[in-house]
């Protein structure tokens, strides 16, 4: 194990999985310089052949990917921006996540997308989206949210070796962030959660982004008496939801934080799984802290209007929490009366 | 090098994969009026030249897209009969096992990727193909089918521009019949069709798509570059869809017309099967006989497919849920 | 008031608003012919100026569709089949959706762009989807859902009005429904749903396609003793949560019928908004009743086992209903025992 | 019909536009190296000719539609410069009130339809506000401007196809500066791109875009023929992107190059502005104290707007929620 930064970890994997099989190509707008990092280096290891810049064209970068897959290859499509994903959407919806039932079973689509997402970096509303949810409705099509570096290396890594098409979804801003990452084999499983913060008063959901703002609230919360469990589903399809419902059970309330925006978030539907399935364990009504229904604007006051941080969740999780609120400090009570944002 | 023009044997194999192709469709014109098949049929009646003429140059490990439009592709690329009608017919024993149905026809095991009911979706599924045909240096070649108006899909000079940057082998095959379903091609094409290629210096022909030697003709050369990593060729083929846009339109159009009666007339005049019947007809009565043979052949291959089809067992529902993913529940 | 089919009350809203307002154009693939239907005589009547032929070109047609409107007409776009939505998403997310905000409040975008969504048909994955949840996560976007054809006449005439995009979502295949649609000037809000069955035990929200079969449902529910209110949001964006809220509090259960796929469909936006707001009054879990996250497969038995009906709202409702199901025949009994499909 | 080429006054308008569009420039460039600016800034520092030669001939009801790069084209349409910077400082005056940014700087009014953050948006935007004007009848034209590397979009195609067929008066501009971010034109644009307009039998001119009387040439005759309801034209100036692709690139690309200083040196040596102000103030002395004028009149509205922006109030984040719709709640 060696502290590594998110993008390296992410490196590290495209490394090793492109030693491992020489059928795993890359191709997308200026990987070859790698200006989103991640890719660093991959042309002077493996050459042109296997990672290759495009023109600007997403409608066919995404059908692209698809034809290569069906052809044999294994492919990493790199969209930068996760905004991007809407200008490929045509070949995501109508093709890859539906080939493989449409040939009856026929067609293996061992495709990786990555896109980074979210906002926070006052690159206003083309490039700041979370735009996963619309992924979530396709079917077909697997998303993985990495919140640690180890987590970043391991599903990328399961990724790359699936034979399903997965979109892997890199927290936008995080690349600076540290972690221990395990050297080589490292697979992170899908559809596993983490418990990365066990508690007993409350559940608290955290997808990619959110998981640290959700530990930093959780530690603020543990201050005020709330004992909050954070759990990182690290993968939002296939979803670990015997997880978080275990989880409900024993603390009997749920927050569910998601940077996207609220509606048809992940946050809605991991909310009304639990309210399907794990209503009686629940004490109080379920929580979503995500971004309102605005894109997001420009400058930066603005910005941190409407994107979630700890203060939003801390507020929301008092909001539901048990009775020994009252014990609350007069500043987390103020809080706990104020508006979630948008509402 | 192939020679400029097709064998006498060569010809009488074009023939007969024509002859399937419009022997099948004309069943399953009937069967749709019929009311025995559940989903619409678009049929390539008139144009199997087309397909025909291509296919003829392709391995078994060459790849191609088709469009809505698929029958024809399928099948003059070695697609297999019975089991393409099984799943118009949505049986277990359709080639997709009943998921896809007419537009969605596809045997990835004969490189044929796939029917697809988006117009102009096979531009980036076959060059994504012929990226991976180039990479893997086994000389495959990627065929893709598509209607003048797909063409009017920005993926095609998206794609164009690819192919030409990248050498890649794959041949642009654009079967202009003259409408985008009730369009004429006139009122939403703007220009010839193969100048978009010509912009990106790939090499363009224009052929007469009712002439099967012609493209035949056109298309060895087109294929032949391509094998040989001399890049992409685009070929513009001009034919005429015969039956309506999809069978029953006329409940869609509710008594409007698009096209004159005259003109459908005329094409079917030009029917190119009927053309080279009457050439190979001409060579002598052995290939009088050998002509008829392969008319009764066919019929009876049909015969048997829609009784196949038949007699098969409805699609498994739950397939639904286990073909979604590889090793994975939805 | 006449009885009218769905897809003339569409065709009457359009020509009362061409007659009423010069500045409404419509352009689309073979809109001239109408073979959807709803557009039949208007070319006739208002010639290729306003009502014009487009080539295959939808990711084009959604940014046209922006710039017209910018430039100040008001824009009917057809896209035919909501799949195709997949195809013209870019401008529909990053253009439409976002440029009101971005441009700070200068752009208006008086753009209803029509598709028809659903399956049933046995058209098979590419054109049977129900592809409005990603225009929800959007923001930016209202959503129409008409039911009924006067709804249909109604919502369509605030839509062509109104100053923000909306997308009219046709029930594919209802075309030929009949229902009572009033003359004239008929105009339906936004944001306001309906109550088409009052009832005490039970609230049945049903979008759109599903409103039929929820109805239906409902009249054998009330057979077996669980008297259903059934509630036609008419809008998804906006979405009339209190008219859910006040019922819900009625009734302490809630079933939500949606033709989309289940994970991050306009169901689970609901329920985790009655989660969230609803809490309280709930008794008993909230049911989802949607397509499962599979695409639609062409053979109509594999059809008819994906996509709701009747049946499948019964079941769900059966589940949560009330203790008086003890007085339930044999057979609804052992319907409520079955799982959900996909589940 | 206008004369061919510019008159001195004329002239001497193109050279001030120039110099503003430059000297807001080097402030941004010079501010967001300091820290000043909350988001990032594309220059377009070099390229100041093409957007001022085109928009020197379109009126105030005219349209634009823009890039990323989009600030020279908004000055040069006559946009607020003092709000245009205060967007950038993403203050409350700023002409999107802060929401929008570098990337979104628009101003309706003036028929600025926006820069745009996604590559290639343009297209369609500008077809649709072009196909408004032709049913408007009031003799407004569109320009559209994009880069080599937007040019490989698809949606160009789509809106060739269209301007086409429906003689839409709508100009598109390709700001041909030799780079799609870090990949040379050459790696991902194929053949010459004005020639895939002729493909739809759209009249091109290709331009020296350092030199701005050639751009007000070529773009007088289009805009004209397009006013005059004769159709679209294509224009490809020919420029050179100065600065990096955004400002601070060296730190997204640590250490990597993709270009040689000598070239960006032999670039600088064919800056648009010094080579007009060499030809004017070679006319005489007179010119030269108007040159000087113009400058220093330039500095102090620069040092203006970026006081404006300054002391400006910060964006008032409520309006995230109350501007997402005219009149409803998000
Ligand atoms: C993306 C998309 N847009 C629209 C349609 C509806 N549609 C089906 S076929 C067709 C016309 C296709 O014309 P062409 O490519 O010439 O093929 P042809 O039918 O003539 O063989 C259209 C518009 C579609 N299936 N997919
Ligand atoms: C749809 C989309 N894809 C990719 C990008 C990332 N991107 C921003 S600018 C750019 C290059 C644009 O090149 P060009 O059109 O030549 O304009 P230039 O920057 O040279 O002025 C790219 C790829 C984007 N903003 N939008
Ligand atoms: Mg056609
Ligand atoms: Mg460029």
């Amino acid at each position: 194990m060696a502290k590594k930064r998110y993008i390296h970890a992410i490196n590290e994997a495209l490394f090793e999985e492109m030693e491992r099989d020489p059928k795993v190509i890359v191709f997308g707008e200026d990987v070859e310089l790698a200006i989103m990092g991640d890719c660093r280096g991959l042309l002077a290891r493996f050459g042109r052949d296997r990672i290759r810049n495009t023109p600007i064209c997403e409608q066919t970068l995404t059908g692209m990917a698809v034809g290569a897959a069906a052809a044999g290859h294994r492919v990493i499509l790199h969209l930068m921006f996760s905004n991007f994903i809407y200008t490929g959407m045509d070949a995501i919806g109508n093709q890859m996540a539906k080939m493989r039932l449409m040939s009856g079973g026929q067609a293996r689509m061992p495709i990786t997308v990555i896109a980074s997402y979210g906002g926070g970096g006052a690159n206003a509303a083309q490039h700041s989206d979370t735009a996963y949810p619309p992924l979530l409705n396709l079917g077909g099509i697997n998303v993985a949210t990495p919140a640690t570096p180890a987590d970043a290396k391991g599903l990328l890594k399961t990724a790359i070796r699936g034979n399903n098409p997965t979109f892997f979804m890199e927290a936008g801003g995080r690349g600076g962030e540290q972690g221990e990452v395990p050297e080589g084999e490292h697979l992170v499983p899908f559809g596993k959660a983490v418990i990365a913060r066990e508690g007993r008063d409350l559940t608290l959901v955290a997808i990619g982004s959110m998981l640290k703002p959700a530990l930093a609230a959780a530690k603020s919360l543990a201050v005020e008496g709330v004992d909050v469990e954070v759990i990182d589903p690290r993968t939002l399809v296939p979803f670990d939801a015997a997880a978080v419902l275990a989880s409900v059970r024993k603390t009997g309330r749920l927050v569910v934080c998601d940077e996207a925006r609220e509606r048809c978030s992940a946050a809605s539907e991991i909310a009304a799984l639990v309210a399907e399935r794990g209503f009686d364990s629940l004490k109080a009504p379920i929580r979503r802290v995500t971004t309102p229904n605005v894109c997001i604007p420009y400058a930066p006051n603005a910005e941190s209007r409407v994107i979630p941080g700890a203060d939003t969740i801390i507020r929301a999780c008092l909001q539901i929490s048990p009775a020994k609120t009252s014990l609350f400090s007069a500043a987390a009570q103020r809080a706990a009366g104020d508006l979630l944002p948008g509402a | 090098m192939t020679r400029a023009a097709p064998s006498r044997d060569e010809l009488f194999a074009l023939y007969e994969r024509m002859l399937l192709i419009r022997r099948t469709e004309e069943r399953l014109r009937d069967e749709n009026k019929a009311g025995n098949l559940p989903g619409a049929v678009h049929l390539y009646i008139g144009e199997e030249a087309v397909a025909t003429g291509v296919c003829a140059h392709l391995r078994a490990t060459d790849m191609i897209t088709s469009t809505h439009r698929g029958h024809g592709h399928y099948l003059a690329k070695g697609g297999d009969l019975n089991a393409m009608v099984a799943e118009i017919y949505a049986r277990r024993t359709g080639i997709c096992r009943g998921m896809g149905g007419s537009m969605h026809v596809a045997d990835f095991s004969k490189g044929i990727l796939g029917a697809n009911g988006i117009v102009g979706a096979g531009f980036a599924i076959a060059t994504g193909a012929a990226y991976s045909a180039q990479l893997a240096k086994e000389g495959r070649v990627v065929v893709d089918f598509f209607g003048d108006g797909a063409s009017n899909q920005g993926t095609l000079m998206e794609c164009l521009n690819i192919a030409s940057l990248w050498h890649l082998p794959l041949v642009f095959v654009c079967e202009h019949n003259r409408f985008s379903e009730f369009s004429p091609a006139s009122t939403v094409t703007s220009g010839q069709i193969s100048d978009r290629a010509r912009a990106f210096a790939i090499p363009t022909l224009v052929v007469d798509g009712n002439d099967v030697a012609a493209v035949w003709e056109a298309a060895r050369a087109a294929i032949e570059r391509a094998r040989d990593g001399r890049g992409p060729t685009f070929i513009e083929a001009h034919t005429y869809r015969i039956q309506g846009h999809m069978e029953a339109e006329s409940l869609l159009l509710g008594g409007q017309h698009y096209r004159d009666d005259a003109e459908i007339e005329g094409w079917k005049q030009r029917c190119p099967i009927t053309s080279l019947r009457k050439q190979l007809a001409a060579l002598g009565s052995v290939e009088v006989s050998r002509l008829e043979q392969i008319e009764s052949h066919i019929m009876a291959r049909v015969d048997e497919a829609v009784k196949f089809a038949v007699a098969s067992e409805p699609a498994d529902p739950e397939l639904a849920f286990s073909l979604m993913f590889d090793g994975q529940q939805p």
